[in-house]
């Protein structure tokens, strides 16, 4: 039934759904983010839940918003919406300064009455005028009318009817980009695999959707979204930051052969890897809520201790919290994987907003030189590889480690190939062995890579005691001794440094022979990379490198950058990581872009400051 | 369990034990090593895990795995030792200030648990390692380096506590008595749960004499009462006293006066599960009452870390996939051709 | 005490309440605000100090001062904010998680001190604001975010551990129930110390329905019983039902049957120092008794910032140096000339 | 009957006090010192007591010492002892590293048994040569022997008699030192007041150890200390750097008219600041001790809410656990003191060592962008001036202010010239007003100093809800607003950059044209300053700076850098301080010289370091 007037391809498109708490604007945008990835394209999604208790129903601080960019090199989900879906005008104004000037508005004109208006703080009847986006082309719809009329003989109640609104905006929305039902079909198949009834319902629904697009809507072009052609072949599905890390460890538990214990406190946004990692029971994870923070990287140093790979997962506030212990892991050079999900700061801040502020704080947040091994991931799908990696390094050198993530790629998702996790690397943490037990000391080390030698409690001969206080060089007894503590200190300096042996180097993207060099750090790798790949495509001479491991650096990052003239450090904070690079590397210049809006970076401002950057 | 006999000597650290001559902490050290032969323990299968003060020094002179953490997290760590390793023997090492100022979070939390830790509080009611300030079981007025016109705060009862905790298992001690803390940190080690002893400990530098009255051999047999389960609540030097309810309170009486004789009197039940008579026996030494001593309460509960173990089996049993890949692949996924 | 007649309007702050429409923290603030006028407080006498969490963000609601603090600390900072202000009315606002977990210490610190503090624990046995974890007052085996199988620990009851922490005021309520909540802020507030309010809170978003047993219009008179000082111990829809002893365990009696009258009933002394039965009553729905609500206890102690002003005004009454420069004067010195 | 055949004049001589814990060395350190101070010396000491527990009678553990440097331009206790008083062969032992090689021992030669040397782990009878320490002068004299018999009638027990071997040591080095016995008398008098057989047995022991030295040492030369030329005239009194600390606090809350309230919690080698605090109750000091660091800081926080000069005193390990709490703080925009007594770390580290590596916690150690006010003191007197000082800044700018102490300074004394107290420049904290009231709002601002107004509850008309969420830039609603959380970042950073304008710039010491620069910060003031001193005196060139504001540093920081070549960042750290200046002052060359060993540094050190540097 779609007969295409006008077909216009589109690299990239972003699209947003937009509604009320209880509208299911997630489940659609899933649903679409999931298909599209099935259809060849590339995907970044961002789900923006309002950050009250829910709200009254059509209020702004009801809006629940789920955004996503498809097509093909999509590394962000978008600055601006292409198309949005606004379920009432509490939608459409929450998202009114997130559109681009022509783009395509679909909208529930039942949910449009004056009351609805009211409930959102219109002025006027006219929202579009008040809100200023007379240009975009609305796509109005009785979308509740429609489905009521749709379902009148199903059976169902009239709340339990209106729950399928969002299919209709769905199939809209497929129609819109030529998108087959078929490929929908079976991820509803899945959700309502319980409940055929209700799946009956919202399969109509989303056909009603589709053809009256098809039908009404003829006169408005639809899109062809240009597919990867990067994809590579498997098998994929969709997560988030906060699964991907949470799977990440479990990987490493696997590939160490260790069991994995979580220590955990809820807060937003990192609570959901507590929830991903407490429901693997069946993978022998142990995930445990504990009663605050402080108990939560406690009872990971404990299990620590007793010879599992443990965690502990957090945001900001539960980080400074952990402070002291994280000095004890140092101190005792056990194991340890702290993943820090940084929102806005200080104090309690803007929890449901993103910055990347926790960065000093994960350097130095602990008394006395205490040196830990701090890394970032830069998109949700390498929280994974980080995640993991940030287990093999805390296991192989005896070491805390600190993950950075933040709330943009903790909530954002992309399409991820499975990995077959029996490939990964093998992770060897330094357990004793029958064979050095004659003599053993707890404190001896590797020479080289100065990392101590692991013996779990449970083997005999081994018995060793370990704590807080210094102690000496090989033997882990009390010391108070001068020279012994310099030599510890230093120990545990050099060791971290020897990290660095162990990750890969830092590289350049773009024109390695520029003036400028872009540099990010963790989670705006996404904005940033594309940002100086736009330079580039106009033509522009820029370089770009990534940081993911911050302490220590990669061993050449002094060699890297002493080739530039211009170092533009990018960060969601007032310059954290800047000020680090000029502290840890002398004699480089050092600029900032910083942003503390509790935003991601947008591509547009980010190619206005280069240029500027590059022409200053 | 061991098939090799220990001897106390092979709980014994080398280490050079660094308590003040005189401390009541060298007893406790003993009757914990003794406890530990009697119990048939290996010092590899065994974690001794404490926080800061002196008390929290004693994982230092024991032969077995030991963790010095920091203060106050005793709890929490031995909580993160015992779920990740459940066959391990796990003992708390801690002080009233360790425990139940910094710590008491985590205390009470492992308690309401009952994560399976044998938890050795020394109440010397002070500060030693700190050198003399007041703890949270400091009696109220008493002097000290910063109280110095009195403290001003009711002190916690270290047993009220543990009860209000939803505490399953507590023993009180005195570190002069050497038998009777042996028996309650044997108990304790084969009660499964949080299991809270209490040895009133002597600080002979900064409080020293505060547990006198219960403490001195001429006093003690008066001042205090030992319970054991099933045993009648007989007391005194010449073993001629004893406990009686009337109505809702207790009294004192003497066996052959007003006709009473020893099977009249209160017959100690450690292992009743309602806790309001433990509760009333543990703290009547506050209205004149002897203290009581031994084992108070006993009550067999699922432990947390047994409970961990449980729901992981369980789920297993229902769930057939051990491997993240294989989950993944089972969850919402497609293929890229 | 105020001279003006403050209304519910003058306690009302003019800030949107954002709390999830039919939760049952608006009953409670209201009821709040009710208390505040019976009592006579002004606006600017009075301070409320939160944590964070759902309940937390009351402060804001309100047109008094108010602090809107962090995660579980809101007993420590009132404490500091009481001590130096004695005069100000301080009213702490939190909830089972912030009181309860992360917050447990201070709360236990701050009841055994006894501050005088009027503490609300709205407790919805969830965490609301993360969005639905379980708390340390989650009926175990209760399925959350984070516990998927369901829990796998004893819950705190809150009245237990008030005592066990020394707690001389313990009351609950019910949201539903303004009436009762609002005697107990206001019986709260006259008692000078650490005054615990209890009021089960409905979370309609995460553990809607959870308090229906006693909360629900057609089971509340036979499933709770409110308790008043110097009342008989009285419940049930037609009020025939009873409270009395047996032994020292308690017994649920019809009026009336087996010649049982009124006066056979326990009557409830609140201001009993023995906190023995208190516990027993307040424990009492565990055994499958009517949940007591009301002030259950209310016992008379100095209160810790009556005591910092004591101790302060007992050695200035002992020493008249009033100047740090007189006092370094009058120590140990000599001169340059 | 002091026959004095030859006398030696001495600019500055380190004598050292040291025996077993219940010798009461402490007692007569504080007596030589206090009396030297009142004969015209300058003094500086520092108690080394010992980490354990009150080890066994006799052992190393339990050795106790006191040492004090008394002359002209003393600044520091000194590097090693000229003069050692060692009661027993552990005191020998623990003290025999830090000797001059010709220095003078006196021993208590009735304690030199075989068992005592036995106890103190010798193996040979001759512990002089064991320890290599042949070259000194011993002054061997039977101490326990002479007092028994002295007292022999005094009718006090043995235990009682064998208190006043410390008496008689006294006595000795009194003589050594020609120090009249009258100075010493009234020192005991006070001691003693309330026991005069006590006192009268301590005066003839005193006078015993005097003239024993007279009588049968006349071969050793005496010596003649130099006076202090510098000494104002006053009355002085001798404190150590926590009692100053404590009393700086009180001096503030007097000239901000304010009670004082601390909220601690005790932590070696913090403690005495809450000891001495809670002494001051007629002066109506508030000391509380709360059950953990986070309580105290938060208790801190309630009573500043409340309208009170609020502080608290802590350690490394404390000072990580109050970082959340702290950036309430700062959000919150609330004044608070917190005192961190530095100690070697990381962890529980070495709890009665020195060290200043708390420095990047202090600055960083909380979540999001937590900009507060970070200052050090240099001496012992100098916690009291800079205690003040941070309350005023604290009060007027209304902020939190770290200040950093060590070990070191802390436990160190000097003679202190009570100060007028009333002459201190006024606090005046930024109270609102009847005027204000209307249309006041809790965030409004001074637009200058962009200090926000403070309303103590008690107020009508100026009730308000502050709290840790981001608020809005005037009224302190709740606001998660992009924009409105770039200004606030904003202004919490320049409010705190703007306290820059009421702090002293930083000044030049020695010659201001030297090539190197050597900068401290903090406590090792007084070893850096004499140093450079040396130097100076030697005819070479070479300046000093120090900092006593870290953060905001002193405004003309970046102009004085930049005229040196070569800038030498000393510290007990691994090179903290020196980091932060590379990363906010670009483009210096900064060297550093560090020490992490939890000792001070030594004068010989630091001026051998200084010349290689010149030479290099
Ligand atoms: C975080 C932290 N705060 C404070 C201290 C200082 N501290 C060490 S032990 C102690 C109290 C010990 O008291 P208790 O547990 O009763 O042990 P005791 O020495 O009396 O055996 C304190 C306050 C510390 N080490 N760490
Ligand atoms: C230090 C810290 N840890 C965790 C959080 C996240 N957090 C906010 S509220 C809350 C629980 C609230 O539960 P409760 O006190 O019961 O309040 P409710 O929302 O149920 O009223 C948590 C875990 C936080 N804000 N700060
Ligand atoms: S200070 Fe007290 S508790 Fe500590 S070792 Fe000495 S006597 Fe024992
Ligand atoms: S989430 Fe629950 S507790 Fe929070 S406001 Fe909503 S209903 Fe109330
Ligand atoms: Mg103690
Ligand atoms: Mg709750």
């Amino acid at each position: 039934m779609t007969v295409q007037h006008k077909v216009t391809e589109l690299e990239q498109v972003v699209i947003r759904f937009s509604g009320d708490s209880g509208d299911g604007m997630q489940l659609v945008g899933n649903i679409f983010s999931n298909l599209s990835a099935t259809l060849g394209n590339e995907i970044s999604t961002f789900p923006d839940y309002p950050a009250e208790m829910r709200a009254p129903q059509g209020t702004l601080n009801g809006v629940s918003g789920f955004q996503v960019q498809v097509g093909k090199s999509v590394l962000t989900p978008g600055d601006r919406a292409d198309v949005l879906v606004a379920m009432n005008p509490a939608a459409l104004k929450t998202n009114a300064k997130s559109l681009h000037p022509r783009s395509i508005v679909i909208i529930d004109e039942d949910s449009f009455t004056d009351r609805d208006l009211k409930k959102a703080d219109f002025l006027t009847d006219n929202p579009f005028e008040e809100l200023k986006i007379t240009q975009v082309q609305v796509v109005s719809c009785p979308i509740t009318s429609l489905v009521k009329n749709s379902l009148v003989d199903s059976g169902f109640d009239g709340k339990t009817i209106l729950r399928s609104k969002n299919m209709f905006a769905l199939g809209l929305v497929c129609w819109l980009f030529n998108r087959p039902l078929d490929s929908a079909i079976p991820f509803l198949e899945k959700k309502f695999s319980k409940k055929p009834a209700v799946l009956a319902a919202n399969v109509k629904v989303l056909n009603d959707g589709f053809n009256f697009g098809a039908n009404t809507h003829a006169s408005i072009s639809t899109y062809r979204i240009e597919s990867s052609n990067e994809q590579e072949k498997g098998i994929y599905c969709d997560v988030n930051g906060n699964s991907a890390t949470a799977f990440g460890l479990i990987a490493a538990a696997e590939r160490a052969n260790l069991p994995l214990f979580l220590g955990s406190y809820p807060i937003t946004p990192a609570t959901d890897v507590l929830h991903e990692l407490a429901k693997h029971k069946n993978l022998g994870v142990k995930a445990i809520q504990c009663e605050d923070e402080i108990a939560a990287v406690c009872s990971a140093i404990g299990a620590s201790f007793a010879g599992h790979l443990a965690a502990t997962s957090t945001s900001g506030p539960g980080l400074a919290l952990k402070g002291e212990a994280i000095g004890l892991a140092v101190m005792t050079e056990i194991p340890l994987v702290v993943v820090d999900v940084q929102r806005g700061g200080p104090s309690t801040g803007l929890p449901t907003k993103t910055e990347q502020s926790d960065l000093l704080q994960a350097l130095y947040g602990r008394n006395g030189d205490s040196p830990a091994v701090v890394v970032a991931a830069k998109s949700p799908l390498d929280c994974f590889d980080m995640a993991f990696n940030a287990a093999k390094i805390a296991l192989e050198h005896m070491t805390p480690v600190i993950l950075l993530t933040d709330g943009f790629i903790a909530n954002g998702s992309s399409a991820w190939k499975i990995p077959n996790i029996d490939a990964m690397p093998a992770i060897k943490p330094p357990f004793v062995t029958e064979e050095i037990k004659e003599g053993w000391k707890a404190y001896q080390r590797n020479e080289e890579t100065l990392v101590r030698s692991w013996a779990k409690p449970g083997i005999p001969g081994f018995e060793h005691r370990i704590g807080g206080l210094e102690k000496h060089y090989t033997t882990s007894a009390i010391s108070m001794d001068a020279a012994n503590h310099q030599k510890m200190t230093n120990t545990r300096y050099n060791k971290i440094a020897k990290v660095a042996l162990d990750i890969p180097l830092l590289e350049i993207e773009g024109d390695e022979n520029a003036e400028l060099l872009v540099v990010g750090w963790g989670g705006t790798f996404g904005h940033l990379h594309s940002a100086v790949n736009q330079l580039l495509d106009e033509g522009k001479s820029v370089a770009y490198t990534h940081f993911q491991y911050i302490n220590p650096l990669p061993s050449n990052t002094a060699e890297v950058l002493k080739k530039y003239k211009k170092i533009l450090v990018c960060e969601l904070n007032t310059g954290q990581f800047a000020g680090y690079l000029r502290g840890v590397i002398p004699g480089v210049n050092i600029l900032q872009y910083n942003k503390v809006e509790g935003q991601p970076f947008m591509l547009s401002e980010l190619v206005d400051c280069f240029t500027k950057t590059m022409e200053a | 369990m061991s098939t090799k006999q220990y001897t106390v000597a092979d709980f014994k650290s080398d280490t050079k034990v660094t308590w003040c001559p005189g401390c009541g902490d060298f007893a406790i050290l003993t009757a914990l090593q003794k406890s530990m032969v009697e119990l048939g323990i290996e010092p590899h299968e065994t974690a001794v895990i404490s926080g800061i003060g002196c008390s929290s020094r004693l994982p230092y002179f024991m032969s077995t795995y030991g963790f010095h953490t920091i203060h106050g997290r005793g709890s929490a760590i031995a909580t993160g030792v015992k779920v990740a390793n459940p066959r391990l023997s796990v003992w708390q090492i801690t002080g009233d200030g360790d425990c139940l100022a910094i710590g008491g979070n985590h205390f009470i939390h492992a308690v309401r648990r009952n994560v399976n830790l044998n938890i050795i509080l020394m109440n010397n009611r002070i500060y030693g390692l700190t050198k003399g300030q007041f703890s949270p079981t400091t009696e109220k007025g008493f002097v000290t380096k910063s109280s110095p016109f009195g403290t001003i705060e009711e002190p916690f009862e270290p047993a009220e506590l543990t009860l209000g905790a939803r505490g399953q298992f507590f023993a009180r001690s005195i570190d002069v008595d050497m038998p009777t803390t042996q028996e309650c940190m044997t108990t304790a080690a084969k009660h499964e749960g949080a299991a809270v002893v209490e040895v009133l400990q002597n600080c002979v530098i900064f409080a020293d004499g505060i547990h006198d009255e219960v403490s001195e051999r001429t006093t003690r047999a008066e001042k205090t009462i030992i319970l054991r389960h099933g045993e009648k609540m007989i007391f005194g030097a010449n073993r001629d006293k004893g406990l009686m309810l009337d109505g809702i309170k207790l009294k004192v009486v003497t066996i052959g006066e007003n006709g009473i004789s020893e099977n009249d009197l209160l017959t100690h039940d450690a292992v009743e599960s309602d806790n309001f008579l433990h509760y009333k026996l543990a703290m009547m030494h506050h209205q004149g009452f002897p203290m009581a001593l031994g084992v108070i309460r006993n009550v067999e509960a699922a432990s947390y870390d047994q409970e961990v173990e449980r729901q992981i089996a369980e789920v297993q049993a229902k769930k057939p996939i051990r491997k993240l890949q294989d989950y993944l692949l089972s969850g919402e996924t497609w293929e890229v051709i």
